[in-house]
């Protein structure tokens, strides 16, 4: 290699780092704010490098809020929500995929044209659907209309499509039915899309921010997004309390992401059909 | 007993792929369909494991009707192209699969995929994932699995096919052995000739859906019925020269070729009336060059050491394979002569019946 | 034992105040417990309310601003009080500020909230700007400032003493623009609605001259840009601003910090100065308010707690007005506790001069006139829309909204 | 051949395989979609009846200015994120995928970070960063432009700005998609380009480029659904100001039904969202499937 | 000149793949490198292709030292074993894709093109994608964009292997045919020997890094330098028997094997000592069936119609496969005796190296 492209090359490494460094800023910054008392981040020198290591906003953030109640509820929802998403979209995927019978080909059709319908044009409607059900401010009401995520069928018939057929005729020829099939050998063989689709649609749903916003009430059914907004301190200077907000909020989905990275972005890359 | 075709057809949609085939396979026969691709071997072989309906006739196995049996019932086992191993489970849990489905016994379960094992040499790989042996060792899992179940009848669709050559040979050797041990009915599927002449007791040569002969790999490959079966047959192929019956008697026949317009003496049984438009069809192996033969140009000599494959050209162009061994002169761009002795060269008619 | 679910908008100084006081609450009483959620003050609050009670998802009890009663009214979202209640809840009607309680009231005179507190803005000060000027009598209290050339003297100098935004308030958002401007429109005997008409006749002018005043605050670089709430607060907080006009509710903050000694520098806060032709000032109350929900109607033994928690509330509302407002629960205001309060004391008088928000459906927090404050006030103010044209939006988005 | 009781027991097999999608589908989302069609069509509040007015709410949008606005804002956001998203998440792609060893999975996964953050964890983070007195980037801003902004408050402004948090939120996504792009474009292809006297510009325009298109045309009709969609950012930083110059037929829905309690009118103004984003989707499947068959 | 490498070496990290190379192709040859895989062919091509830089050596192209050579800039054109066409563009403009970067005048470029196409017979394709178009297809497109480049060296990795069986013989004669016709030097890597036998001017047989051996193939088949290259040339391959050096003299000597303990005599040039330990080599087309010879059992026979391996056990289980032509008889379970000419036999010390 000649130096010229040697040193164009370091300079190209250089301007990614230096690219990476600006998109990490804010994050850095909330770090930073968050760790000082409240005076410092308003005094006029406070500089751009952390100087104190002040847990009390954290703690604050914590304990002061209901942030262990949202934490509560963003948990559950989500995994309620997730294996929920995940099992009956397998299964119907399985079914379009392997089976045939009357009306396959119209629900696929429903099933890609569902892929086009804004949720969020239905919030209105789901909204009074979900109060004449009595679901206001439950779990159920904010997992119930965010169950329908067609991109899970989507990928599933996909990769259901590509496991040979062969695999099928030999659990057939070895005496068993679909639901052996399924949970047996398609499901096993699947796994790595399974976990894929179940990260996405955690995150999906530890994220959402619209419809939980709109269906709960109360703090004590708020997720963490919602929450974490919705419950400010109006009246008052707390920005230093409002990034540990923040940032708590965050963080377990961060966290998981930065232990699992590989699968994450695996996951997204499948989820969106991009890599097989 | 074994596996009996009464009039079997299929058709998918409009289009006829399996024309009223009727075959019977003695119990412990192995017995191969080959046959280009496309001419419904593996819609036969798949219709006898029951997972394509039938679209007519009747499929008896050891005596009894399945045709509308359950594929589990028939009491068959397929090993297929590409092993279809379960990836998720051990060498083990495939083979016990099959059994733990039908609920059997622990014990059972465990001496039958040992001596599944046993005989197939995977002992020792049994705790094994599929993605950790190689191709010959998962195509013997996939015959494990057959096994185990005992069935009365083998299914094999193309098992070698994506094995590379050395292994493929190796693997076939093993195949006949195993019948020879098991002794029970094999039904297989190729579209490589040499699996077929080695390892059939029979040959079913299908095309478009028709059996165009039936019989022991010698006998198709030394007295084919028609043209299409001596040239598939055998490799390289046999080559073939048009012709017209120019002369003949005494149990011999004279075919002036068109190309080159040299006369070819063949045996002959049956009438042919001269003038008549015929085909001769002599083997590589059978011709024999000679300074008074069909004059030809060899294009190209491919030398394997032991044999070698001459590229012969005819004044029309029309290439013609000639086998020599332990070949060691340069022939390239000689002219030479063909010849073959009458007993060596097949005459078929203008529809391709051989006539004998 | 009862569970009653109380909401709030309430955050900062009182809310800390508000937070006491219900854990004293529920201290003191062992069959009721009260469970508070505090929400995000203005739009945010209402529009939950709103929609919670509908579906029957609401609060057993609720703060709510005595300004948007009207607007409550017309949709139907708070449970009439009635004497019975009051009663249980060991009140009576006469307790209250009249003044409150016509506010609180429906046209027919049905109660609909009972008050807890009159609050207004008041003008905070940071000495040390002031120190050695006319502005400081001897005591170290603000004195001077009897005209708008007066104040706008007082803030020159105060930019020539390095204080960056001499008046703070939320010049960015609904509240503090409307406060200041109500409160101008008010010290120059303005009207905001009159007979259904917004703004007719010479209130016009006035209100343009309100505008104006603020506007030229802005273009003197007074004022600062765009603040939104905590930037203003913390912009008085840490001494860059050395005048502030907000609600009282700040007080507690402020007396904190100077405990805490964070606060670098001495305080005062006295009521807003006549700046333009007369005392006024904009004010407005919290009430305690009980939402109407058909979809889940309230048993008689959870109505019996609510009202417990409403009286206690009003009967221990001294605590309430360490938060800086004045107790709408007359014995409170007369206690000698009260009347010793620092810094209370020294703003009381401005109970006389509370200039509150037009009764109209169209006014009130959260309400079109908040709407204005911020689509078409804000905007004024930073130069974006003449001061003319603004007028001529704001006639015409209230008055369409009035329609 | 007929085999009735095989096909019935396999349909049934079939049927209970599909029914706990196809159940909630017809409850949450047939159901619904079919109601708010309906509503579009009565002066209905939030909860509760109304009156059939037949087209009375789609005469009335046409003569609300600020539906108008709130329509021309989306279209402007688009305009504003679909483009600059696309071309910054290739340009990181093209600058992660050329990075070795540890520093590939780290770099990515600073780009990648923000998008699995809540949207109120971003706005929060992006309001304090901004915030006019006291915003760590306002002296920046200062030093560029002049003075500092009260970005979320001033009309010209706001909207880039919401599109620049967006773009550095959702970036993180377009970016994986790119480099899943890059990664499958088999490194003979840039071997054989090399054999063939290609420099790297030219490698990138007539090799890497062609091939990404794909990829290309699924992040821009991705992201032009999504940014339609347009609500979070808006209500979390600046709930459609000031004066309506961030207004989006979103934020509008929510407004009259939930702050209006205008149930009938919100409905047909979702209507109009409802049939804008079909609209595209169905472009952008078309595209798609076009792109796949070629 | 053609292509010589010098004293050439590879390491990945501390792994050395090649260990000093020296090779020479003279200009039009036909070069063939084969081994196992993993010995270093590919390796050893992208270093020539210069898609890999060499750790050590020289390579010189044409006279050239080329080492530190742009992969464009070196007069060698590539055909990948995938391919890698072009995806999006059409086989046309695939095969224009260089002459355009390289700013060929427009028609300089169709006339290129439109020649090569019908050298491979492309031009009716030429306007189709390579998605749409067979295995055979893409791979003669692969070879026209090396042609139209007109190289001085065209390099093939394993050009054929993802053909299927039928369709690799056919461009191996094509492949045979092009040569000829363009006269280029051309590097082919591959491991299938059979296109190395019949493709080859020479053969550089590879293993672990080293060149074993090379020259033409009937040499390599012939007369192999150790015991490698001649089990890894011929198939089915060469059978071993251990033995000792029993007597001898007189041009021969006297081998007595380990099984069985016949004694092989083999003709015989060196010096080797009574009682040395060697190995013989026989290919299956020299041992014949006699009564005196080594004794083995034949336990399968494979048929192919002309020409029948006999798989024979030894007494002590090991295999050995002797070719039969025209074997009609059924020897199966049989006992014969194995025996070869002396001038057929190999000898190969302990080490492999051939003793001659
Ligand atoms: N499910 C199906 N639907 C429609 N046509 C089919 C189906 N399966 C097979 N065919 C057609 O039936 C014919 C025979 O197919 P089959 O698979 O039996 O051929 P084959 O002899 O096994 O070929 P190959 O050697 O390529 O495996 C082919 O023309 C094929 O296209
Ligand atoms: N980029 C690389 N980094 C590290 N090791 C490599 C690399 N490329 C090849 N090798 C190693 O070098 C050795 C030779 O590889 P090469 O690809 O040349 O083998 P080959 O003879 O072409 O084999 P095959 O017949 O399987 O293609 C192998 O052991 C391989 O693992
Ligand atoms: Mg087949
Ligand atoms: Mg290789």
């Amino acid at each position: 290699m000649s130096t010229t492209r040697r040193i164009e090359n370091a300079l190209l490494t250089l301007l990614t780092l230096v690219g990476a460094a600006i998109w990490f800023f804010p994050l850095y910054w909330a770090g930073v704010t968050s760790l000082r008392t409240e005076d410092r981040v308003v005094s006029a020198d406070a500089g751009l490098l952390p100087d104190q290591f002040n847990l009390s906003s954290i703690s604050d953030a914590l304990f002061n809020t209901r942030m262990l109640t949202w934490y509560w509820n963003s948990v559950g929802t989500s995994l309620i929500l997730t294996v929920i998403v995940i099992v009956s979209g397998m299964m119907c995927a399985y079914a379009i995929s392997q089976m045939r019978f009357p009306g396959r080909r119209l629900l696929y059709g429903i099933v890609l044209a569902s892929f086009m319908i804004p949720a969020q044009a239905l919030v209105v409607s789901q909204f009074i659907l979900m109060f004449q059900m009595g679901l206001i401010n439950t779990w159920a009401g904010i997992i119930l209309p965010q169950l329908i995520v067609p991109v899970v069928i989507i990928v599933y018939k996909q990769f259901f499509d590509s496991v040979p057929k062969e695999m099928r005729e030999a659990v057939l020829l070895d005496g068993g039915g679909e639901y052996a099939l399924l949970f047996r050998v398609y499901l096993p063989l699947n796994w790595g899309i399974t976990t894929a689709l179940a990260i996405v649609t955690f995150i999906g749903a530890w994220n959402s921010f619209f419809w939980p916003f709109l269906v709960v009430t109360t703090e004590a059914k708020m997720t963490i997004p919602v929450g974490i907004t919705q419950v400010s301190d109006a009246f008052g200077v707390y920005y230093a309390r409002l990034m540990s907000v923040a940032l708590l909020g965050a963080m377990p989905v961060a966290v998981a992401y930065l232990l699992f990275q590989r699968r994450v972005t695996e996951a997204v890359m499948i989820s969106s059909g991009v890599k097989g | 007993m074994g596996v009996s075709l009464k009039n079997v057809k299929k058709s998918f949609g409009a289009v006829d792929v399996i024309h009223d085939v009727s075959i019977e396979i003695p119990k412990g026969d192995f017995a191969v369909f080959v046959g280009p691709s496309g001419c419904g071997k593996s819609t036969l072989l798949r219709m006898i494991a029951g997972l394509e309906e039938t679209s007519g006739g009747r499929i008896e196995i050891d005596g009894k009707d399945v045709t509308d049996e359950e594929p589990a019932d028939r009491g068959v086992a397929m090993v297929f192209q590409n092993y279809a191993l379960y990836p998720h489970l051990t060498v083990y849990d495939n083979m016990a699969f099959s059994l733990r489905l039908a609920k059997a016994k622990k014990e059972e379960i465990r001496e039958k995929v040992a001596e599944a094992a046993r005989i197939l040499q995977l002992t020792e790989h049994l705790a094994k994932r599929p993605a950790k042996l190689s191709g010959g060792q998962r195509q013997r899992v996939a015959i494990g699995r057959a096994i185990v179940r005992q069935p009365s009848v083998f299914l094999f669709d193309e098992p070698l096919s994506n094995l590379d050559a050395e292994l493929r040979v190796q693997m076939r050797l093993e195949l006949a052995r195993l019948h020879r041990q098991i002794g029970a009915t094999m039904i297989y599927v190729t579209h490589d000739q040499v699996e077929a002449m080695t390892l059939a007791d029979d040959i079913f040569v299908l095309k478009d859906g028709w059996v165009q002969q039936a019989g022991s790999p010698l006998k198709l490959y030394d007295d084919p019925d028609n043209r299409f079966v001596g040239g598939f047959i055998g490799s390289p192929a046999m080559n073939f020269f048009a012709g017209e019956v120019s002369g003949g008697g005494g149990g011999r026949m004279e075919v002036r070729t068109e190309v080159g317009g040299k006369v070819f003496t063949a045996a002959r049984r049956g009438e042919v009336s001269s003038g008549q438009k015929v085909t001769l069809g002599i083997r590589p192996e059978h011709l024999k060059l000679s300074e008074e033969g069909l004059r030809a140009k060899v294009d190209m000599v491919e030398q394997l050491g032991g044999v070698s494959y001459l590229h012969v050209k005819l004044e029309d162009g029309s290439n013609v394979v000639v086998e020599r061994h332990g070949l060691r002169e340069a022939l390239e761009g000689q002219t030479v002569g063909l010849a073959a002795d009458p007993d060596d060269i097949l005459v078929f008619d203008q529809e391709g019946r051989r006539l004998r | 034992q009862t569970e009653v679910v109380w909401w709030d908008f309430l955050g900062g100084g009182d809310g800390v105040r508000m937070k006491a006081l219900i854990e004293r609450f529920n201290e003191e009483h062992d069959d009721i417990q009260i469970t508070g959620t505090t929400l995000e003050w203005g739009v945010p609050f209402y529009t939950k309310v709103r929609t919670s009670a509908a579906v029957g998802e609401g609060p057993d009890i609720m703060t709510y601003h005595l300004s948007r009663v009207p607007l409550a009214l017309e949709e139907g979202v708070l449970s009439p009080i009635t004497d019975e209640d009051l009663e249980m809840a060991g009140l009576s009607g006469d307790d209250f500020f009249d003044s409150a309680v016509s506010a609180a009231s429906g046209p027919d005179g049905t109660l609909y909230a009972v008050p807890f507190d009159i609050h207004s803005i008041v003008l905070y000060y940071n000495k040390s700007y002031l120190e050695g000027t006319e502005f400081l009598d001897e005591d170290g209290n603000l004195t001077g400032i009897d005209s708008l050339d007066d104040f706008n003297r007082a803030l020159q100098h105060a930019a020539d003493n390095g204080s960056t935004d001499p008046l703070s308030f939320q010049t960015g958002g609904p509240g503090g623009v409307w406060r200041v401007f109500y409160t101008l429109l008010g010290q120059q005997g303005g009207e905001m609605i009159v007979d259904g008409e917004v703004l007719p006749g010479d209130n016009a002018e006035k209100a343009a001259t309100a505008l104006q005043v603020m506007r030229d605050w802005r273009d003197a670089g007074f004022i600062p840009e765009q603040a939104e709430y905590p930037a203003s607060v913390a912009l008085f907080t840490s001494g860059q601003s050395a005048f502030h006009m907000n609600g009282v509710w700040e007080v507690p903050t402020l007396v904190d910090m100077e405990a805490n000694g964070t606060l670098g520098f001495e305080w005062g806060a006295v009521q807003v100065p006549v700046l333009m032709d007369q005392e006024a000032t904009w004010a407005d109350s919290h009430a305690l308010a009980i939402p109407n929900q058909p979809a889940a109607p309230m048993s008689d033994e959870k109505r019996e707690a609510v009202m417990t928690v409403i009286g206690w509330m009003s009967q221990n509302s001294i605590s309430w007005a360490s938060a800086g407002h004045i107790p709408a629960y007359v014995p409170t205001t007369e206690s000698a506790e009260y009347q010793g309060m620092e810094p209370n004391a020294t703003y009381a008088s401005l109970a006389q001069s509370a200039f509150f928000d037009p009764r109209s459906e169209i006014a009130g927090v959260a309400s079109p006139a908040y709407d204005v404050a911020l689509n078409v006030m804000v905007p004024q103010i930073h130069g974006f829309f003449d001061t003319d044209e603004a007028l001529e939006q704001i006639r015409d988005e209230l008055g369409r909204a009035l329609r | 051949m007929a085999r009735p009781n095989k096909t019935l027991r396999r349909n049934l097999i079939a049927l209970s395989l599909v029914a706990p999608f196809t159940l909630t589908f017809l409850l949450v989302f047939a159901w619904p979609t079919f109601k708010v069609i309906q509503l579009s069509l009565t002066d209905a509040p939030l909860i509760g009846d109304g009156t059939w007015v037949g087209l009375q709410n789609y005469r009335e949008l046409l003569d609300d200015r600020i539906f108008w606005v709130a329509l021309k804002n989306n279209g402007y956001f688009l305009v504003l994120t679909i483009v600059p998203t696309t071309v910054l998440a290739l340009l990181i792609a093209l600058a992660v995928n050329r990075l070795r060893g540890w520093m590939q999975p780290f770099i990515l996964a600073i780009f990648f970070l923000p998008y699995i953050l809540p949207v109120s964890v971003v706005t929060l983070v992006w309001q304090w960063m901004l915030d006019f007195q006291f915003g760590v980037l306002q002296p920046m801003i200062e030093a560029i432009f002049g003075k500092r902004t009260a970005v979320f408050r001033d009309p010209t402004w706001v909207m880039p700005v919401i599109a620049l948090v967006t773009i550095w939120w959702t970036n993180g996504f377009n970016v994986l998609l790119f480099l899943a792009g890059l990664r499958n474009i088999p490194t003979e292809l840039y071997e054989a380009a090399a054999l063939d006297g290609a420099t790297p510009r030219q490698r990138f325009w007539r090799v890497t480029w062609p091939l990404l298109w794909p990829v290309t045309a699924l992040v821009l009709t991705l992201q032009l659904i999504l940014q339609l969609k347009l609500f979070d950012q808006v209500y979390l930083l600046s709930q459609g100001g000031p004066f309506n110059t961030s207004q989006v037929l979103l934020l509008l829905v929510y407004n009259e039904a939930f702050q209006q309690n205008n149930g009938g009118y919100a409905s047909a103004i979702a209507m109009v969202l409802f049939v804008i984003i079909l609209v595209v989707s169905v472009m952008q499947f078309q595209l798609l499937r076009i792109g796949r068959h070629r």
